[in-house]
């Protein structure tokens, strides 16, 4: 059985997906931020079989740049939740709507 | 016949991982799960010949990002059962279902691949690493700097977000406060 | 000459600015001068005229300026004396000098004398437009503003609640009939091009019937409003509220008489139309007898009076409608005499009387008001048509018309009311001048007018006397412009069985009249006589229930239906759709604002909603992009 | 500097304006006065200066503004402008110098004067887009005067007011934008300028979408029924000063606007949509007068009665020849006088009083005699006697439109009917009867300072009821140009025979007349 | 074998990188500056990164010089993409840029400003943003979005207030998601075409004829999501809000300026050549983000209470008015896109600068927000020229001629009618008249009510210096006069946008 380019896109879309869910069901910020990560590492895959399939090293650059931001984001995040934390003392997002309407 | 055993196994695995990662309701199994499954993923590149990237994915994730979260989860204290209330789960399920249904539908066809020609071909016999240094340090020179200060200006704001006193707020404070808050500051480092 | 027609026309005018000058100013007598004066020099001005068209002058037509001018319309303030509107003029400016020198002495008292003079020959100068203008639109300009006039004069007294609600009820009736007039002055104009009398009508003989007919039709309802005939009378009796001058000028002697002039002006039109002509007459029959049934039993002296000039209209109607055009505008003149006259009689009965209306509260007036006691009767006698006063010549030689042209039935009925007249007329100087001094239970110790007031009438005296006998130099006069037809019966016999037969007649009346009311019998009526409690009564003297028909059936529900237009539609359904409109914008951003809930997690799920909606929406139509081809076949298999 | 001189009109009270920010609040007055003084003898010398017997655009100024866009700064006045113009200075400058005292008094002749500015700018824009600037301009003084200076529910009034106007407007824009887009399609340059667009002539189903799209803009503003119920709040919560010029000046802008774009521009639309829109016309004119009838408060029976009016203008617009046209942009100029006169009466009650409530008055005739001529003349003029302006305007209207139906013109012409119903009513419930409110009986009569408004008012009111000549003159020549333009573009022969051929008529005029020979 | 790589230094073209570098080196040099000696005052850094983004404007300046020239620059290996889209959101970029920095010079002293890193990461953002307008290859594309969009959240964090924490979480984490939804769109393109840049995408995708119109139209949604975060269109807006309720009044008028325009062109280069292919759905799509956008925006600002957060939802409406012009897709559109943004820049700034100068320290009891409407009350009396510019400002964005903004309403309507959208044209002018509510209410508020008790109108300008009132008066003159500098600001874009084959 061949293992084509399909299979990775649909394994990729398929943890998209989850960390689609991740994203929608959390409320724990820091795990919140680990369902983003699945987002980006799920298409990472994508990217690097399209790469590989194509014979083009484009997907593993675009991989390459994915990652890097994925790692600015998560100090990023990091330092957010560290001040929300120093203030509030929890990190929970259900506490996080004092503006609305 | 190799690969597809390599590839449905690991596919499993990522899958598992990262399903407990996000439905656990314990924080640590969660970022071991997805700890677990950014390995897994090194995996697939390495199966598909970007051994840099397995390398880095390693490096990266699971060294740096995931010591981070680790960090976090310390000091956030999150290593306790998350409590996490859940409205409404039918959205929630019913996005997920519908988002699963609309990928299986769409890549179940196949694709066409006409009319595509490699802009940076592999090259043979060449290392990995060394065809995607080749790239990256001509073609992504440009994207390759200004990830490097997207990285700097990540790390100047961690600093000034966690490092710097946001929790003095300089803006209600009044001048005779912040001098002796930075009296105080100056005292620590001399001691 | 045009010398003389600028002074005709414009002294009342300056009469009027210069009373009122003083109109805010208190009472003075220069005020009331002045506009007389000045009003007499109209009169001297329209006699010269008069004397210049008699000896045989051509018209005198004078184009003053322009008044409106656009497109092809063409308006000047064109003013033309011929045979016709001198007659008017001399009418206008006779009756109206010695109702101003009469009311000199009748506003005496009245705080409001300056203004009163200012308003009068304010109206003269409208009636003199209205008479003197060559072309509908000028017509219509005195037209409005006698309407006006009238309107100002009959709620002179404005503290009292009738005076103001009959003067509004004239205003708005003759309207009603502006509107017909208004409508009639644009058929002709798009029909003929021109507003100019000569024009208009030179251009009418090669128009269709049908169009001449409605020109006519909507015209004559012009004249109805003006001279108050059915079914707009109602205001002419309410009008009476208004000083009694005015009265004997307005609703007697000229303004009302405005249709008839009309009617006469535009005779070329209704020469082309004899049919609608016939209706004139026939309406004018009616009313004839209609308003003279209704002065039968009516309890209020100048109500009396009003139904008969009414009465007196109608016939005049008959002549103008038949043809007699000269006929009508002759006893248009006399009657404009004597019923001033009678007004003014009337007015100075008031006087002695602290304006009490009802007659038979009066009675044996005659012992202290001699003189207003022969005025009064006189007048009657000529209004009753008695040989050999005014009314005698002009009155039947309508009846004559009438028998002449064959309308039998027409003549019939002006017979008899000529009879109901003269009974009428006299009951009402019985009541006043004879039997029991009924007076005195009410404790009112009455007075002969001021002698100059009797003097001023006196001219008046005169011409109801001796007004018959100008007939035939008029009728040479007028006929220079009118159709000169000529009415004799054909035998003599039967002239003169009908001339004796009508004067036994109404002197039968008049005999009746005085049999039942110069008697000391007369009770002040309460309400409990036999007759009173008549079924027939009661419908005269409610003017046939026509006056609460119009205001229970007309003016309530046009106010309930304007409120209810207010209240129900303008606020609750064309606003409130507005409104509306705005109030869901709102409520819909007020109901869908709580989406923003604040929450994060709404938040993420609102984007991965958005994002999954987009792809079920791509899908679909990614499906059905590559399986259009399927698509198509079974669509087509289904007969789609 | 006559070249400039609607610019000068246009512009000069802006500055002033501006610099009035500068004076000391008591000499505001004075100043506001002077401004408004020198505006209206400026506005006077337009006239003067003006060609009464050229029928096209005068005192043309050019200047381009966005050429890329096509769009420039081109203003001109002719017939049917110019006496709007002049009225609307008028009325800004004896709206100031009549003012009754009121706080912020600074503020209020600033506004005005801006008003001012903006109202000389809609009537001699030549640049569509230039009138929409001056169009929506004018909202925002309006808006402020209501907002600032009104009754109890101002706030109500005066956004309903800015907002269902502004709504019609953009959609009025659409419809411009539309047009100057066939212009481009057609001749492949924009150009927003209304002289160009006259030479355009297009196929008769786009001129009904624009014609609608135009329409909905215009009716608001006029109003129509039935968008007409902003006015009422407008009128009924304006301080006096502010429904002055509401229902003199900028209630014409819409008719106004009929006359300079709906007509000329879409022909074939206009005759298409005649029937439907006199239909509106009587609507108004009948309807809004009954309801005028049943208000209990004196303001609202102007305001509906300007509505009522609005109607047989709108009614002389849609006539489609020139007597009609002529009369409606003359019954503007009138009923601007007259309504305008009206507001400012009930003003003088209301700052004795303050309260505009018919029940509280009556047998006022007593106390205030000079008050009442005064009311009565206007009520007169009003209901349209004739020797007064508002009579020659109503006339020429429904003349005109008897051409086009005989039964429609018959129902308007109830308007003379229902008018005098209201009015005398309403007249009758406060002047006349016997002073029955213990607080009426010591009312002063109008002072100098009213005076001072309404005796020129009735004046004019007066004079141009005997004397139209010399303003019907130079409408007369514009409107033939524009009827004889409308002719001659029309494409549809129902068009064509309704609309009258001018030349023609001269034409036949002289055969006949040689026949005649 | 590799072969190494000959480059010869002219055929860089690093001329197209210079406007991006300034920044950077500006940013740098503060860091450098802070490091030798600390605890400088905020104005010194203001003035630096003030003189920095004029050097990048003359710099651009040149460029657009060259532009007009030479017409569309490849640089650096063809990842630089500079052609007119470039220059002119660059140009937007800066001067709305050199615009806010000064509103720094406040009266008051806030937390931000006293760190030097705050102008550091602000020059790094803006360098961001330049290089994601400057080229068309995605990946450049979202290293730039996420270096300014990470910048962007620590600035709006530093304001230091539970709420700009707050609202820089919800603004992370949400930015996080649509950076996911933006890999996997440009995985999907990647995977259609075996490139990721857009202009060959659009080649290889025409080349196909669109044969996989599926898959396209999958990554076009993720792309919709991504940017639909970005441009803030309904429902991906949710954060717009409260981001800007939560962030300083001025950091909330740049965001709706600057980070937009970037995202507008990104859109442009995207969706135009595949709206331009007759992907029918597309349209429909964009034509129903477009209505939904503006009106929903339109009906939530309406029931605002706070002025910040109703300009959010106004500025959300904005975006899907100018949304219209991607979906229009003629050079006319595009033109009015950049015309209305030029307008809108100097509007909104004004607008939330008048915000800005009014930011109180201490809340008084009754409010609960820093600007609502009731504080404005009775403005007018207390302070009538700042409340005649602030009802300017409210005019303009309402679309009143002739002010600014109007003439942006005015081109965009137009483009739309010329683009055969006609019923898209009065949907859009009657959501104008929508918005006519919202922002007369603060008119009405200003100009109709009675000032709340014990308010003497100090709090109106609280917070202005001579820098934050030049900058007002600025975006004032610029509002007014807009009409006069029309005419060769829409030939220049027109220009640009044409040579650039939009």
């Amino acid at each position: 059985m061949e293992i084509g380019l399909n299979h990775y896109l649909v394994l990729s879309t398929l943890l998209f997906a989850i960390g689609l869910i991740g994203v929608m069901r959390r409320k724990n910020l820091l795990l919140l931020f680990f369902a983003t990560e699945i987002l980006l590492n799920s298409v990472n895959i994508a990217f690097a079989a399209i790469s590989h399939y194509y014979g083009d090293l484009t997907g593993q650059l675009f991989v390459f740049f994915v990652i890097a931001i994925a790692a600015s984001e998560v100090a990023v995040g990091l330092g957010l939740l560290i001040v929300w934390h120093k203030r509030h003392g929890n990190i929970d997002l259900d506490n996080m709507s004092t503006m609305r309407g | 016949m190799f690969e597809a055993i390599a590839f449905y196994l690991f596919a499993f695995l990522t899958t598992v991982m990262f399903f407990i990662a996000v439905m656990t309701t314990q924080a640590l199994h969660a970022l071991t799960a997805l700890a677990a499954g950014m390995i897994f993923i090194s995996a697939f590149f390495f199966i598909l010949g970007a051994d840099f990237l397995g390398a880095i994915q390693i490096v990266v994730y699971s060294g740096a990002v995931m010591a981070l979260y680790a960090f976090g989860m310390m000091f956030f204290d999150t290593t306790r059962d998350v409590k996490e209330k859940n409205g409404n789960k039918y959205i929630v399920f019913g996005l997920s279902i519908l988002s699963a249904v609309l990928v299986v539908v769409i890549f179940s066809a196949p694709m066409v691949t006409d009319n595509i020609s490699a802009l940076y071909p592999m090259v043979e016999g060449a290392g990995n690493t060394q065809e995607l240094g080749m790239v990256l340090f001509t073609k992504y020179l440009v994207p390759f700097e200004v990830a490097a200060v997207m990285l700097l200006v990540a790390m100047i704001a961690g600093i000034v977000l966690a490092g710097k006193k946001m929790d003095l707020s300089l803006t209600l404070m009044n001048d005779a406060e912040i001098i002796e808050a930075k009296i105080e500051k100056n005292k620590k480092v001399l001691s | 000459m045009e010398l003389y027609l600028y002074l005709a026309l414009f002294s009342p005018l300056a009469g009027s600015l210069f009373a009122g000058l003083f109109g805010a100013s208190p009472r003075t007598k220069i005020a009331g001068l002045v506009p007389s004066l000045l009003l007499f020099v109209s009169f001297v001005s329209s006699t010269i005229l008069l004397v210049y068209i008699l000896s045989g002058g051509a018209k005198v037509h004078v184009e003053m300026m322009t008044w409106m001018a656009t497109g092809d319309l063409y308006i000047p303030f064109g003013f033309v004396v011929d045979q016709v509107s001198v007659t008017m003029m001399m009418v206008v400016s006779l009756v109206s000098t010695v109702v101003h020198f009469y009311s000199i002495g009748y506003m005496d008292h009245d705080k409001g004398f300056n203004r009163f003079f200012s308003y009068l020959s304010a109206f003269v100068f409208s009636m003199m437009i209205l008479v003197m203008s060559d072309n509908f639109a000028g017509l219509f300009i005195g037209w409005e503003g006698v309407g006006l006039c009238s309107w100002l004069l009959i709620g002179f007294w404005y503290h009292k609640e009738s005076a103001t609600w009959a003067a509004n009820e004239a205003f708005i009736m003759n309207r009603i009939a502006d509107l017909g007039m208004l409508i009639g002055i644009f058929l002709i104009y798009w029909n003929t091009g021109s507003l100019q009398y000569d024009q208009a009508f030179a251009a009418m003989n090669g128009l269709d019937k049908e169009v001449l007919t409605w020109m006519g039709i909507f015209l004559f309802i012009g004249a109805m409003g003006k001279s108050a005939q059915f079914p707009l009378h109602t205001w002419l009796a309410d009008a009476m509220e208004g000083p009694t001058p005015v009265s004997a000028l307005i609703h007697a002697a000229t303004m009302v008489t405005a249709g008839v002039y009309l009617v006469v002006r535009a005779n070329p039109l209704y020469d082309l139309i004899p049919h609608v002509g016939l209706f004139i007459a026939s309406l004018g029959a009616f009313v004839a007898l209609f308003a003279a049934s209704m002065a039968l039993v009516n309890r209020d002296m100048k109500r009396i009076i009003a139904y008969s000039t009414l009465s007196q209209l109608g016939y005049m109607f008959v002549a103008a409608g038949l043809g007699a055009y000269w006929v009508a505008l002759f006893h248009l003149m006399a009657h404009a005499f004597f019923k001033a006259l009678l007004f003014l009689g009337a007015g100075n009965v008031m006087h002695a009387m602290h304006d009490e209306l009802d007659p038979f509260k009066m009675g044996g007036l005659r012992k202290v008001m001699k003189g207003t006691f022969v005025m009064m009767t006189l007048a009657s006698v000529a209004l009753a048509g008695i040989y050999p006063f005014a009314g005698f010549f002009s009155k039947d030689l309508i009846l004559e018309v009438g028998f002449v042209e064959h309308h039998y039935i027409i003549y019939t009925v002006l017979l008899f009311t000529a009879g109901l007249t003269a009974f009428y007329s006299f009951r009402l100087v019985a009541l006043i001048f004879h039997g029991e001094e009924r007076y005195k239970l009410f404790g009112i110790h009455p007075h002969e007018a001021y002698k100059f007031m009797l003097v001023a009438m006196s001219p008046l005296l005169l011409l109801a006397i001796i007004a018959g006998s100008f007939k035939m130099t008029y009728f040479e006069m007028v006929t220079a412009v009118l159709p000169a037809t000529e009415y004799h019966v054909h035998s003599a016999i039967t002239y003169w069985i009908m001339t004796i037969g009508t004067q036994l007649f109404v002197i039968l009346a008049i005999a009746f009249a005085y049999k039942k009311y110069a008697n000391n019998k007369v009770k002040v009526p309460d309400g409990t006589s036999k007759m009173e409690n008549r079924l027939c009564y009661k419908v005269l003297s409610n003017q046939y229930y026509i006056p609460y028909i119009y205001e229970e059936y007309l003016a309530k529900p046009y106010k309930e239906l304007s409120t209810l237009f207010w209240k129900q539609i303008d606020m609750k359904v064309v606003d409130a759709t507005v409104d509306g409109i705005a109030g869901i914008i709102y409520s819909s951003g007020e109901k869908t604002r709580v989406m923003q809930s604040g929450n994060l997690s709404t938040m993420l799920k609102w984007m991965v909603a958005g994002t999954i909606g987009l792809l079920s929406l791509a899908v679909v139509f990614g499906l059905a992009a590559r399986y259009s081809g399927e698509i198509k076949t079974i669509l087509s298999g289904l007969g789609v | 500097m006559i070249d400039h001189i609607l610019s000068i009109l246009i512009f000069f009270p802006a500055l002033a304006a501006m610099l009035g920010f500068i004076i000391h609040k008591d000499s505001i007055r004075a100043y506001g006065v002077a401004v408004a003084t020198i505006e209206f003898a400026l506005s006077l010398w337009l006239w003067f200066a003006f060609d009464s017997n050229a029928s096209g655009m005068q005192f043309m100024e050019q200047l381009p503004l966005v050429p890329a866009f096509g769009i420039n700064y081109i203003l001109g006045v002719d017939g049917i402008s110019l006496f709007i113009i002049i009225l609307a200075s008028f009325f800004t400058m004896i709206g100031i110098a009549s003012l009754t005292d009121t706080k912020n008094e600074k503020n209020m002749i600033v506004t005005l004067l801006f008003l001012q500015m903006t109202m000389a700018g809609v009537f001699s824009a030549l640049d569509a887009i230039v009138f929409y600037v001056f169009w929506e301009l004018s909202l925002v003084p309006m808006l402020y005067i209501i907002g600032a200076w009104g009754g109890p529910l101002r706030i109500y009034a005066s956004v309903k007011f800015f907002l269902y106007t502004f709504a019609g407007s953009l959609v009025m824009l659409v419809g411009m934008l539309f047009m100057a887009y066939l212009y481009y399609q057609a001749t492949g340059a924009w150009s927003f300028s209304i002289l160009e667009w006259y030479r355009l002539i297009l196929p008769e189903s786009f001129q009904l979408w624009l014609f609608v799209a135009f329409f909905i803009g215009f009716a608001i503003k006029v109003p129509m029924f039935p968008f007409h119920t902003w006015l009422p709040y407008a009128h009924g919560q304006a301080p006096t000063i502010g429904s002055v010029i509401l229902a003199a000046i900028l209630l014409k802008m819409g008719t106004y606007a009929f006359i300079r774009f709906s007509l000329p521009m879409f022909p074939d639309a206009s005759v298409f949509f005649m029937f439907p829109i006199a239909v509106l016309a009587i609507i108004m004119v009948i309807y809004t007068a009954m309801v005028a009838y049943a208000q209990e408060d004196i303001k609202q029976v102007v305001a509906y009665s300007s509505v009522s009016h609005m109607g047989i203008i709108i009614l002389g617009t849609f006539a489609l020849n020139v007597e009609g046209i002529s009369g409606s942009i003359f019954l503007m100029i009138g009923h601007g006088l007259v309504s305008g006169a009206l507001f400012l009466l009930v003003g003088v009650i209301y700052d004795r009083r303050h309260t505009k409530m018919m029940s509280e008055f009556g047998g006022l005739a007593h106390v205030m005699p000079r008050y009442a001529t005064i009311f009565g003349l206007m009520l007169m003029a009003s209901v349209g006697l004739p020797l007064t302006v508002n009579f020659v305007g109503e006339f020429l209207s429904l003349l005109g439109f008897y051409k086009q139906s005989h039964i429609l013109t018959l129902l308007a012409g109830t308007a003379i009917i229902v008018g005098a119903i209201y009015m005398l009513a309403a007249y009758k419930k406060m002047f006349f009867g016997t002073v029955t409110n213990e607080k009426n009986a010591n009312l002063k009569d109008v002072n100098r300072r009213e005076l001072l408004a309404l005796i020129p008012l009735s004046i004019i009111t007066i004079w141009l009821g005997i004397y139209p000549k010399p303003v019907l003159d130079p409408i007369n020549n514009s409107v033939e140009s524009i009827v004889q333009l409308m002719h001659d573009k029309s494409t549809t022969s129902e068009a064509k025979s309704r609309i009258p051929n001018l030349v023609k008529n001269v034409e036949t005029a002289k055969t006949s007349e040689q026949g005649a020979h | 074998m590799i072969e190494p790589v000959n480059v010869s230094l002219e055929s860089l073209n690093l001329m197209t990188l210079s406007p991006m570098l300034i920044p950077i080196i500006g940013a740098l040099l503060i860091l450098v500056i802070d490091i030798i000696k600390g605890g400088l005052d905020k104005t010194l850094y203001v003035v630096i990164s003030l003189l920095f983004l004029l050097i990048d404007f003359s710099v651009l300046i040149d460029s657009a010089g060259i532009f007009s020239q030479d017409g569309i620059m490849m640089g650096v290996f063809n990842v630089m993409l500079i052609d007119g889209l470039a220059i002119l959101s660059q140009f937007i970029i800066v001067v709305a840029s050199m615009l806010f920095i000064p509103l720094a010079l406040t009266h008051k002293r806030f937390h931000e400003f006293s760190y030097p890193e705050f102008f550091a990461l602000f020059l790094f953002m803006i360098s961001g943003f330049q290089f994601m307008v400057a080229t068309d290859n995605l990946i450049l594309v979202f290293v730039g979005l996420e270096t300014s969009s990470l910048a962007l959240y620590t600035l709006v964090a530093m304001h230091n207030r539970d709420k700009s924490f707050e609202a820089a979480v919800k603004y992370f984490t949400m930015g996080a998601l649509a950076a996911g939804f933006y890999s996997f769109g440009a995985m999907v393109f990647y995977a259609l075409t075996g490139s990721v840049e857009i202009n060959q995408i659009a080649a290889v995708l025409a080349a196909n004829k669109y044969v996989d119109i599926g898959y396209v139209l999958v990554g076009v949604v993720f792309m919709l999501a991504s940017f639909g975060f970005k441009l803030s269109l309904v429902p991906f807006h949710t954060w717009a809000p409260d981001v800007y309720e939560g962030a300083s009044a001025s950091m909330a008028g740049f965001m709706s300026i600057v980070p937009k325009i970037a995202a507008f062109v990104v859109a442009m280069r995207l969706f135009e050549f595949l709206i331009h292919s007759g992907v029918i759905w597309l349209e429909v799509v964009l034509y129903a983000f477009v209505v939904i956008t503006m009106t929903a925006a339109n009906i939530w600002a309406l029931v605002q209470t706070d002025v910040k957060r109703m300009l959010a939802y106004s500025s959300v409406s904005h975006a899907g008015f100018v949304m219209a012009a991607i979906l229009i897709g003629t050079t006319q559109s595009n033109s009015a896109l950049f015309l209305y943004w030029v307008l809108f820049s100097f509007t909104n700034l004004g607008s939330f600068s008048m915000l800005w100068i009014s930011r109180q320290k201490h809340l008084p009891e009754h409010q609960r927000t820093d600007h609502t409407y009731d504080k404005f009350a009775g403005m007018v009396q207390t302070s009538p020229v700042a409340a005649s510019i602030m009802g300017l400002f409210m005019l303009s964005l309402a679309g009143v001629p002739p002010f600014a903004l109007f003439w942006g309403k005015l081109y965009m309507i137009s483009s739309a009618v010329t683009g055969g959208y006609t019923v898209l044209a009065l949907i859009m002018a009657l959501n104008s008249a929508i918005a006519g509510y919202y922002y007369l209410k603060l008119i009405v508020y200003m100009f109709m009510k009675e000032p709340v008790m014990g308010n003497d109108g100090h709090v109106y300008v609280s917070n202005a210096t001579i820098a934050l009132k030049s900058i007002i008066g600025f975006a004032a003159i610029g509002t007014i006069f807009a009409f006069i500098a029309l005419n060769p600001l829409l030939e220049l874009i027109t220009a640009f946008v044409y040579n650039s084959g939009y």
